[in-house]
């Protein structure tokens, strides 16, 4: 399963570097999107896939699944859903200011001189 | 156990929390932001002394015993970054209470100051490698933020290409920690090394090394890995550059420093052989970035990049005598940059451009400025007996004695160069005749000057009383050339 | 047959009418002509046919594994609730953004209404 | 802290209150106050001179940093005290001089007095450390104080041009001497010069050697302007000439010879080192020489002189060297060069220093220094005059002056460098005498234009903006006292013997037994028989023919290519290192992201690779995997597909449904890996997060319009294979290489008993990892309200800059 | 016998599930994409409890609610916003 | 054109009470069963978007007149504060302290300082999460 899951994490990874090497903005934002949720996977396929049960005392297993990569992970959700929010919101914004959301347009080569 | 360490941390947590609830009232949010800062530096030089005296601090958070919860240590290394990141904080506070107007403070850029800072702390604090990632988050979160927030159109753009830049790091982050998470199964970073040194650095770890560098090395702007900063740092407001400019990439240095003093010293032939080359071909790049603008936020920004490279090589030598060379010019280098940044913002005030062809003879009008800007300048070049002088004594001669001719050439000879960039500005903008400026208001440049000012002195300070802190420094050289001081500290409580 | 049988074969029953019910619906929001015909498809079948399979999975977990799960009886409450009104949003957002009926539609009560109300204020 | 550092640093002390001074006393001539500084360190130091003139030396240590081993060790010896009397002397001459020279209404005297003062303490340090870290710092010091100097005019291009090229040029040379230090230090363990000296016979061999010994010679040959170096001295010409009195003829310059001189018994035993300071020597002279005799500018002519005339110099410390290989004292028949490179270090100081003067005072007078201008003021400036024509005499090497009795010894010296049988001296040793005396052809020839050009011929005041006058009394007396020490030293050379032997005692010590002592004797007359008389002679002659028919050969000046000059060098050179780097920066900060990403990718992808290889750390183990359920092959699917078609798809619905799709298959995925708590989170995140995509892009334009060309999208499709690829290789080795069990059977252990709870990852959350949290948390706060101050927040124009 | 009938019902749902993607991608209208979006929810929630059978665990069961009320607020939303161009009104007597 | 939304907001007030519910069962259940102040929080601002769905940004506001920013400090606050104030009782930041009591109907169940620090987690999500809707709601 886990060799599976590498290679499903290198689809995702390989997915979405190609859509962050676009030029549409959103396709970068979908890009990253992409990315969180390959490195998710990622660690949890590196804390084990064994079978076990879920991480809940009261199942009274005799094996249980790594809980620590399951709390890393949550953490990671919750923090790359903070930073997709800021992302999109600054794109909707820098679209209005802007009026592109084509990234070629947004070369800037200010104090190039 | 110490509860000190925690409190760099705390205070600017819960001083953001607080000016949040004081977010319309801008008077009251700068009395709280001077005291905390100052509270914050006090504790911070006392958790320096602690250090100093009774060796590395450490606090296991919730109590847990150390490999199990996360722990904090402080050791001379963060200790003394901690202390520097704090002052600087208090100095680039003091300059934005006249520069960064009522808009941006109304809309928490207070707040975000501290949360900033707070990241950055806690960046150095920190003994866990995954709790180490949710720092970096912290602090690229407020510096997103910062950096965005007045929303013009250079800052919607730059701010774009940073986030996009820091989501990958950030991502190749995560899964750096996994694949380590796999291999050695725990997330402490003393208890790492301790894993690491059991199983003798396979080629797997070595791997996993370089990923660490990648990581880093995007956050630290090494070579070739720094494309995107000198854009994303032109687009801020003064204070805001400088913090960037001062302390965000160092932050980036200061984890390669420790992964690959703590983790990766198995195999130095080939990673801190790698780590050398690129921070040889940082400072090419670097300068060659420096003298080609006439930009005087480029040249200062590309200036940052030769810092870094400078550190790394240091690093890389990975000798006692040449890691207390990068952390001596590490600390130097985080107050002359923040100095500068802050200087360049005065000037870039008073004239309303950055280039420094549109600009001439400030000497008459601001001569405190001038020189202040003359001395910051040398003592970025390394001019003794100023800051940068003793770290790069120590590291030119260390890559010497270990061979490493061309490396320690270049460092040397980059000063030159870095010397030339900065003079450049210098001649043009304070020398030459007055120019008439447009300007919208009046700026008080007595108020903003103070604070580089007093950065600058600490500079010279720095490099004269280089004696008086030769034995603080070389403790840290130490600890980082020991990986079993940390690892004890942490673990055999 | 024990009592364990008995009630996992009407579990089993319930749980396979809820599958076929939806895949009715599917087969409907596939084959059906427009948005209003569809609509009522996915609301009818596809309510009933997870209904069933919630029912059949409450009555599993209460039986086989002396588990009483008062979110899925929630659960149930909530999409028996729920769906209709979604549905009628639906539908009425449809109606209103302008989309049209199947052509050979023969009933149009909303749209008569209007007319009527339109007319008597003009 | 000694009386001596007191000494060294009183010139910087003074400096601090010079701005205080000025602004409270404003009547009074700023220089008034400076004036007694370097008066009285002169005869300070001259109270070491008995101790000095018997070889002795005075040493005061002050630590600074000793860890590093850098003491601030100040030591005065024979070379150390002379250089430091010149400073002092000559600069109490030059203050004098600038009181009157400049006006203290127009100019900015307290700008001006603090450079000059940092430049002395500067120079003073130079001389008298000990420790060659600390030598260096005020080597430094003394490249920016006259930086600051040069520039001191700042309005004027050309005095930014000059002080721009001068600190370059110097600071380069003081960071490669920096290299020669460090490397110095690696061969011996110490930074202190005697230390180094006495181990002088043990590094010979080190293979730092000839680095060390070349890094210094730059530095030497950057202060002292030797060719090619010489650059900057010309330029450097812009600031006032009280400084270029003072910087250009006896001090800075000086520098460099100082530090070849102090080194001496440091590397003199290379062939290299005798080669290359005699050689570039011997060069510098000539080139400096020739190249005066093009100048109109009086004080271009000067510089260029100056130049020669420190080619002369060190050309004979080189020669000199040599001595060390022989090591018999006796007879000195090497000993003279240096003997001769000493005695016309104290001449040229003070001819040139009272050259320098007369020019200033011509130009203060006249409002120019073009020689095609001026002409015939003999009668109007006859004061004036007959310090030039002493000055320029001496300078030329005519008797009696000084300048003669230490050219007559010149010429020996060079004589006898052919005799060396050492280093390849027997086939090329030749050239010395020979260039040497066309040198000196050229420095007559330079000599007489000075003089005649300007105070001889046709008056022409129609050319001058002033009406021209004798000068004030004040501004004639330096140069007065520098002239009569040019007539008297000439006359009676003995009285500096002693001088002269401590001197050499300082340079080459080894040479000495204990209490021995060097004897000078300089005389006037050699006999008949002698070949410097007969060069000297020729030099008159050839100079003579050679002034006289000038019109009609200078044209080769003119011939020679602009192009090919250094100047235009250095010029281009900057020029085109600035274009080249900004054309190299643009070349890859294109501005484009995505140009970025790509190197980043790329890199990435190589380095990894490299490192897999290399490292031969690909590693697959399947016994420890877990089995795969069908199932879960359908939801990989389903992820694989969704997130392949979103790279075709053409509208950003579609885009935002699959990535939607992703995100709720990967929640199903922690169903099925037993991680109840991250389907709750990840299905309620992935809600949002759609609702949010959908929000903000409804008002962005439709995707597809203006996609990337093929090859773009080729190269895209590579990275991006490439990264997938990596981080799959290394997800494999990575599972393979499981060598520890994880921590987490300590959570599993002891979350009931020593946490309280059942759900481990929210205790984890909460308690074990709770610190996580809590900065979690901080995240989604700052994102909020960063959020909210972007929407919220327009900033009006032109307040963009904070 | 029991698991095959829940592995079957789990393969009828999916199947379903796959004919309303199809839906959701082909449209053609807006409302039509809603509507299948509504119906996988509800799906989805039937999966998971087939699921939580399948894998004899009552934790996941949380979950179906959840999903039950994501999809209503979700479908809610949509249906606003095509019927009057936003999602939330600032003041509903103000024109908004 | 102006439509009533009798029906939805007839069904939203049963609902949201239902949602409410759910949230804060989530919410408390966290340290026995999946949960948490996270999701709990999340549940409950879907409550809260429920609401602003089925009336208006202003009536809600007049209904909960909370301004959403400054929920975060005060959720920041009770994290940070509850972490903190394991300090004065001389142990390390966060630590956590709990004891069981047997409470009637529920039976032995543990009161837990982490639940306080829960409860800021619980007010930063819902702050966090209405701070964002209502922005871009009021952009709109």
């Amino acid at each position: 399963m886990e060799i599976l899951m590498a290679f499903l994490i290198g689809i995702l990874f390989m997915s979405a570097t190609y859509l962050m090497l676009s030029k549409s903005l959103l396709r970068i934002i979908v890009g990253t999107g992409l990315l969180s949720h390959g490195a998710h996977l990622l660690i949890l396929t590196m804390g084990g896939l064994k079978r076990g049960a879920a991480p809940l005392l009261g199942q009274h297993a005799e094996a249980y699944a790594d809980p620590l990569p399951q709390a890393l992970i949550l953490t990671a959700i919750v923090i790359s859903f903070g930073v997709t929010a800021f992302f999109l919101v600054l794109a909707y914004r820098a679209y209005q200011e802007l009026g592109t959301d084509n990234m070629d347009r947004m070369r800037g080569k200010e104090g190039n001189e | 156990m110490n509860s000190l360490i925690i409190l760099p941390i705390l205070i600017p947590l819960l001083t953001g929390i607080i000016l949040i609830f004081f977010s319309k009232n801008i008077p009251v949010q700068k009395l709280i932001s001077v005291i905390s800062s100052l509270l914050m530096v006090l504790s911070a030089l006392y958790l320096a002394v602690a250090v100093y005296q009774d060796g590395i601090q450490t606090m296991n958070l919730s109590n847990w015993e150390a490999p199990f919860g996360i722990t904090l240590v402080s050791d001379m290394l963060s200790a003394l970054l901690v202390l520097t990141t704090s002052v600087i904080a208090l100095a680039c506070l003091l300059y934005s209470f006249r520069s960064i107007g009522k808009e941006r403070e109304s809309f928490f850029y207070y707040p975000v100051f501290f949360f900033l800072v707070l990241g950055i702390n806690g960046a150095f604090t920190t003994g866990d490698i995954f709790n180490l990632f949710v720092f970096f988050e912290v602090m690229l979160m407020a510096s997103y933020v910062l950096l965005v927030l007045g929303g013009t159109k250079i800052q919607l753009r730059e701010t774009i290409k940073y986030i996009l830049v820091n989501v990958i790091s950030s991502a190749l982050f995560v899964i750096a920690v996994a694949y380590l998470y796999s291999v050695v199964g725990t997330l402490n970073m003393a208890h790492i090394s301790e894993r690491i040194s059991q199983i003798g650095q396979p080629g797997i770890v070595t791997v996993i090394a370089v990923f660490f560098l990648l990581v880093f090395g995007i956050k630290g702007a090494i070579f070739p890995l720094y494309f995107w900063l000198p854009g994303s740092y032109y687009a801020p407001p003064a204070p805001v550059m400088a913090m960037f400019g001062a302390l965000l990439t160092k932050v980036g240095v200061y984890s390669i420093t420790r992964t690959y003093t703590l983790f990766f010293y198995h195999d130095t032939g080939y990673t801190h052989g790698l780590l050398e080359i690129l921070s040889i071909f940082t400072i090419i790049v670097g300068v060659i970035g420096a003298i080609a603008y006439s930009d005087v936020k480029k040249i200062i920004i590309y200036n940052v990049i030769v810092a870094v490279g400078v550190i790394l090589f240091g690093v890389a030598t990975l000798t006692e005598e040449s890691l207390a060379g990068s952390v001596f010019y590490l600390i130097h280098d985080m107050i002359i940059k923040a100095a500068l940044f802050l200087l360049i913002g005065i000037i870039v005030k008073i004239t309303g451009t950055s280039s420094i062809k549109k600009m001439g003879g400030l000497i008459h009008q601001y001569p405190g400025l001038a020189w202040t800007f003359f001395i910051a300048a040398l003592a970025l070049a390394g001019i003794p007996p100023l800051s940068g002088f003793a770290g790069k004594v120590l590291i030119v001669r260390s890559g010497l004695e270990s061979g490493n001719y061309w490396g320690a050439g270049i460092v040397l000879l980059s000063s030159l160069f870095v010397l030339f960039s900065v003079m450049k500005i210098f001649i043009n903008v304070f020398w030459g005749s007055p120019r008439a400026y447009r300007q919208q208001e009046p700026v008080p440049a007595k108020w903003l000057l103070a604070a580089p000012a007093v950065l600058t002195a600490f500079a010279v300070l720095y490099g004269l009383g280089t004696e008086a802190l030769y034995p603080i420094i070389s403790l840290a050289a130490e600890t980082l050339s020991n990986p079993e001081i940390y690892i004890n500290a942490v673990l055999k409580e | 047959m024990t009592e364990t049988e008995i009630i996992k074969m009407f579990v089993g029953i319930f749980i396979l009418l809820g599958a076929f019910l939806s895949l009715v619906a599917a087969f409907g929001l596939i084959r059906l002509p427009d948005v209003y015909t569809r609509n009522h498809a996915a609301s009818k079948s596809a309510t009933l046919g997870v209904m069933l399979t919630l029912l059949g999975t409450l009555i599993y977990f209460y039986f086989i594994e002396n588990h009483f799960n008062s979110r899925l009886l929630l659960g149930i409450a909530f999409i028996f609730m729920t769906s209709p009104v979604a549905g009628h949003l639906i539908s009425r957002a449809a109606y209103n953004s302008g989309v049209k009926l199947w052509g050979k539609s023969v009933v149009d009560d909303l749209g008569r209404d209007r007319k009527k109300m339109n007319h008597r204020k003009s | 802290m000694s009386l001596l550092h007191f000494a060294i640093i009183s010139p910087l002390i003074l400096a601090i209150f010079i701005p205080m001074l000025h602004k409270y006393f404003h009547k009074i001539h700023t220089g008034w106050f400076l004036l007694p500084l370097p008066a009285l360190l002169f005869f300070y130091f001259m109270s070491y001179f008995p101790e000095t003139a018997h070889g002795e030396s005075v040493t005061e240590t002050l630590p600074w940093i000793p860890s590093l081993g850098i003491d601030f060790a100040a030591r005065i010896d024979g070379l150390g005290l002379l250089f430091a009397l010149l400073i002092t002397g000559i600069g109490a001459l030059v203050v004098l001089y600038s009181i009157f020279y400049l006006s203290k209404e127009k100019e900015k005297l307290n700008q001006f007095y603090v450079y000059l003062l940092l430049f002395m303490g500067a120079m003073l340090g130079v001389v008298l450390s000990d420790n060659l870290i600390v030598l260096y710092s005020f080597w430094e010091l003394t490249s920016f104080s006259s930086f600051l100097l040069i520039g001191y005019w700042n309005h004027r291009e050309r005095s930014r041009y000059g002080a721009q090229k001068s600190m370059l040029i110097t600071v380069f040379g003081g960071l490669s001497m920096l290299g020669g230090i460090l490397l110095l230090y690696l061969m011996t363990g110490t930074f202190s010069i005697s230390e180094i000296i006495g181990m002088a016979g043990e590094i010979t061999g080190h293979q730092f050697f000839i680095p060390a010994l070349i890094c210094f010679l730059l530095g030497a040959f950057t202060k002292s302007a030797q060719f090619p170096f010489h650059i900057w001295l010309p330029d450097a010409m812009e600031a006032p000439t009280p400084v270029s009195a003072y910087l250009h003829s006896a001090t800075m310059v000086k520098a460099g010879i100082y530090l070849v001189a102090r080194l001496t018994p440091v590397f003199a035993v290379s062939g290299l080192w005798v080669w290359l300071v005699a050689g570039i020597g011997i060069l510098t002279l000539f080139w400096g020489s020739f190249s005066a005799v093009k100048h109109n500018d009086l004080k271009g002519i000067l510089a260029y002189s100056t130049i020669s005339q420190l080619g002369m110099i060190m050309s004979m410390l080189g020669v000199g060297g040599i001595a060390l290989h022989y090591g018999n004292v006796e007879d000195g028949f090497y000993t003279v060069a240096i003997t001769a490179a000493v005695f016309h270090l104290i001449n040229h100081a003070t001819f040139k220093g009272s050259l320098f003067m007369v020019v200033g005072i011509v130009d203060h007078e006249t409002g120019t220094r073009d020689i095609r201008k001026l002409g015939g003021l003999m009668t109007l400036m006859p004061i004036t005059f007959t310090l030039a024509a002493i000055g320029t005499f001496s300078m030329a090497g005519l008797p009696p002056f000084n300048g003669f009795l230490s050219k007559e010894m010149f010429f020996t010296g060079m004589l006898r460098a052919k005799e060396i049988g050492l280093f390849n001296f027997e086939t090329l040793g030749i050239l010395f005498p020979i260039v040497a005396w066309i040198a000196s052809v050229f420095t007559f020839l330079y000599s007489m234009i000075l003089v005649f050009k300007t105070f001889t011929g046709k008056y022409q005041p129609e050319k001058l903006e002033k009406k021209p006058h004798e000068a004030p009394v004040g501004m004639l007396i330096p140069p007065v006292i520098l002239v009569s020490l040019v007539v008297i030293i000439g006359l009676f050379p003995n009285i500096i013997e002693t001088l002269i032997e401590s001197v050499m005692g300082a340079i080459l010590p080894s040479l000495l037994a204990e209490g021995h002592e060097f004897h000078v004797h300089i005389s006037h007359w050699h006999g008949f028989d002698s070949p410097e008389l007969w060069m000297t002679a020729g030099v008159i002659i050839a100079g003579i023919l050679l002034y006289r028919n000038l019109p009609r050969w200078s044209g080769i000046y003119n011939r020679m290519p602009e192009r090919f000059s250094l100047n235009r060098f250095y010029d281009t050179g900057l020029e085109k290192t600035q274009l080249g780097a900004m054309r190299f920066t643009g070349l890859y900060m294109n501005g484009f992201i995505r140009t970025y990403l790509v190197y980043i990718f790329t890199f990435m992808i190589f380095i990894l690779g490299t490192t897999m290889v290399y490292k031969n750390a690909f590693k697959l183990d399947t016994s420890n995997v877990a089995n795969i359920h069908y199932f879960e092959v359908v939801l990989a699917a389903i992820i694989a597909i969704s997130s392949i078609t979103i790279l075709f798809s053409k509208s950003r619905l579609t885009s935002i449904i699959l990535l939607g799709a992703v995100g709720y298959t990967v929640s199903l995925f922690f169903v099925i890996f037993r991680a109840p708590d991250l389907a709750l989170t990840q299905l309620v995140i992935e809600t949002v997060s759609v609702a949010l995509f959908l929000l903000c892009f409804y008002h962005l334009p439709k995707l597809g319009k203006n996609e990337e060309r093929m090859g773009f999208k080729l190269g895209n499709l590579l990275v991006s294979i490439g990264v997938g690829a990596i981080v799959t290789l290394i997800a494999l080795s990575a599972h393979s290489n499981k060598e520890f069990n994880s921590i987490s059977e300590y959570y599993v252990e002891n979350t009931y008993k020593k946490a309280g709870g059942e759900n481990m990852v929210n205790v984890i959350l909460v308690d074990f990892r709770g610190f996580d949290t809590l900065f979690e948390i901080t995240v989604l706060g700052i994102a909020a309200l960063g959020i909210f101050a972007m929407i919220k927040l327009r900033m009006t124009r032109g307040k963009e800059q904070g | 016998m029991f698991e095959m009938v829940i592995y079957v019902s789990i393969f009828c749902f999916s199947l379903s599930m796959l004919g309303l993607i199809y839906r959701v991608i082909k449209g053609p209208t807006m409302p039509d994409r809603v509507v299948a979006l509504d119906a996988i929810g509800i799906n989805l929630v039937a999966v998971v409890a087939l699921g939580s059978i399948a894998l004899r665990t009552s934790e996941f069961l949380d979950i179906i609610l959840l999903i039950g009320i994501l999809a209503f607020i979700g479908t809610v939303a949509f249906s606003k916003y095509l019927e009057k161009g936003v999602i939330m009104e600032s003041d509903r007597d103000g024109n908004y | 054109m102006k439509t009533n939304d009798l029906i939805l907001q007839t069904v939203s007030k049963v609902i949201l009470f239902l949602i409410v519910l759910f949230s804060l069962y989530m919410f408390f259940a966290g340290h026995y069963h999946p949960g948490g102040g996270f999701v709990g929080g999340l549940m409950t601002s879907g409550a809260i978007v429920l609401m602003l769905l089925a009336y208006d940004i202003k009536t809600v506001t007049t209904i909960l007149p909370v301004d959403y920013k400054k929920m975060i400090a005060v959720g920041l606050l009770f994290a940070a504060g509850t972490a903190a104030g394991g300090l004065l009782f001389g142990v390390p930041f966060l630590t956590h302290a709990f004891t069981y009591v047997d409470l009637p109907l529920l039976g032995k169940t543990s009161l837990h300082t982490a639940v306080l620090f829960d409860t800021g987690v619980y007010l930063v999500v819902i702050g966090v999460t209405m701070t964002i809707i209502q922005t871009i709601g009021e952009s709109e």
